[in-house]
């Protein structure tokens, strides 16, 4: 059996309308990358599957692309193009 | 301590520019970006301000010493969170310099980096009642597409 | 009745900020230049500055409006006159606009036009106790020429 | 007997220092330009020449070349290289 790992999800500002949610934790085997989770997620939330393709992603606060491996703990979050000023 | 970036109050300019003047300094710009009464041809009643906070505070400190290494200005800068009225002040910016050119150059940059990629967002309440996140980009999918 | 553009008195922006913005402008750039301590090497300890009022007064109107009609921005300044001390404000510009490109250029024109055009003149007394005009031309004949 | 004017002459700054005064009435005959008032300062106050060839005048608050008119009662203004800001 492949070991798992689990980590947290953030659904940013219009992303938590979404998904109804402003987080979620996701168990799944490892290894996985950043494109595995939204995977999951895409299957678990339906909100999920309005998501662009390659939304805006930080890992554990520095942004990242779908290919980079996830690991236990970490703290993924999704963010909507930004709109500040 | 550092001063935090965000914040819920009031943003005070002359604070900002207290804290980047100095003797040697002969140019202080500032901006100062306001909340406008219309937003692509709509009224605009009131907006609030969300930010994904740890993110924004290591990125607002990243642009801030970009301005400073680049231009050896001293800079500061805070944008308001939460809900803000039209007029109020949602983001200032101070950039101070021995010279205009250096305080200008560095001010700009400010503004134009926070703006593209600082992990904020606004939604805009209209007259008309109806709310929404601004979003230029219009990336979401359509239900249609589900 | 126009508020003067020269004052003897300290500067404040925030009234200079107050006259500009509008529920509209979304935008508002300030220039503020203060008293450096040092000027082409030599340490500096006070300033004055004086003018041609009458002639200040009516270029100083040109240029906000040239600003205002360039880039339809709202523009205030003010220049400080009389004995100045280190970090004083000697002058001051916000101006709003719609948008920042906009407010920018109009802040940046107005400084530019003013240090070209406006008739005023410093006195700048060094910590060696000498006083000079400041001229970055040299342009007066030496007694030799007579 | 050609007709005379009278006009203000003020010298601004630096310019007050060098003449040792900050206005002067000069009278010329008529018709006369901003650069025949030059040459009469010139001969009147040692200072003026130390001025350059051709400074800066405002006449009635307008920048003007050497080749302007001058009328009586006008006032003009020597003004040196402008240092603001």
């Amino acid at each position: 059996m492949a070991e798992k790992l689990t980590l947290t999800v953030r659904f940013l500002a219009r992303y938590a309308e979404l998904l109804g949610t402003e987080s979620a934790t996701v168990t799944l085997s490892s290894p996985a990358s950043v494109g595995d989770v939204l995977g999951v997620l895409r299957g678990t939330f339906p909100g999920a599957r309005r998501l662009p393709d390659r939304p805006l992603c930080a890992l554990n606060l520095s942004q990242v692309d779908l290919a980079t491996p996830v690991a236990e703990g970490d703290e993924l979050a999704l963010l909507p193009p930004v709109a500040g000023g | 301590m550092k001063t935090p970036y965000l914040t819920e109050r009031e943003i005070d300019l002359e604070l900002l520019i207290e804290r980047v003047e100095s003797a040697d300094r002969g140019a202080v710009v500032t901006f100062l970006g306001t909340v406008r009464n219309h937003h692509a041809g709509r009224e605009v009643e009131r907006l609030e301000y969300s930010a994904y906070g740890p993110m924004a505070e290591i990125e607002c400190e990243r642009i801030r010493l970009e301005a400073e290494q680049q231009w050896g200005a001293a800079v500061a800068l805070e944008h308001r969170v939460g809900a803000l009225g039209i007029g109020d002040v949602s983001v200032a910016i101070a950039a101070a310099a021995p010279h205009r050119d250096a305080a200008f150059a560095a001010c700009r940059h400010v503004i134009e980096q926070l703006k593209r990629r600082v992990p904020i967002w606004k939604r805009e309440h209209f007259a008309d009642g109806t709310v929404e996140w601004v979003d230029p980009t219009n990336e979401l999918k359509t239900e249609e597409e589900d």
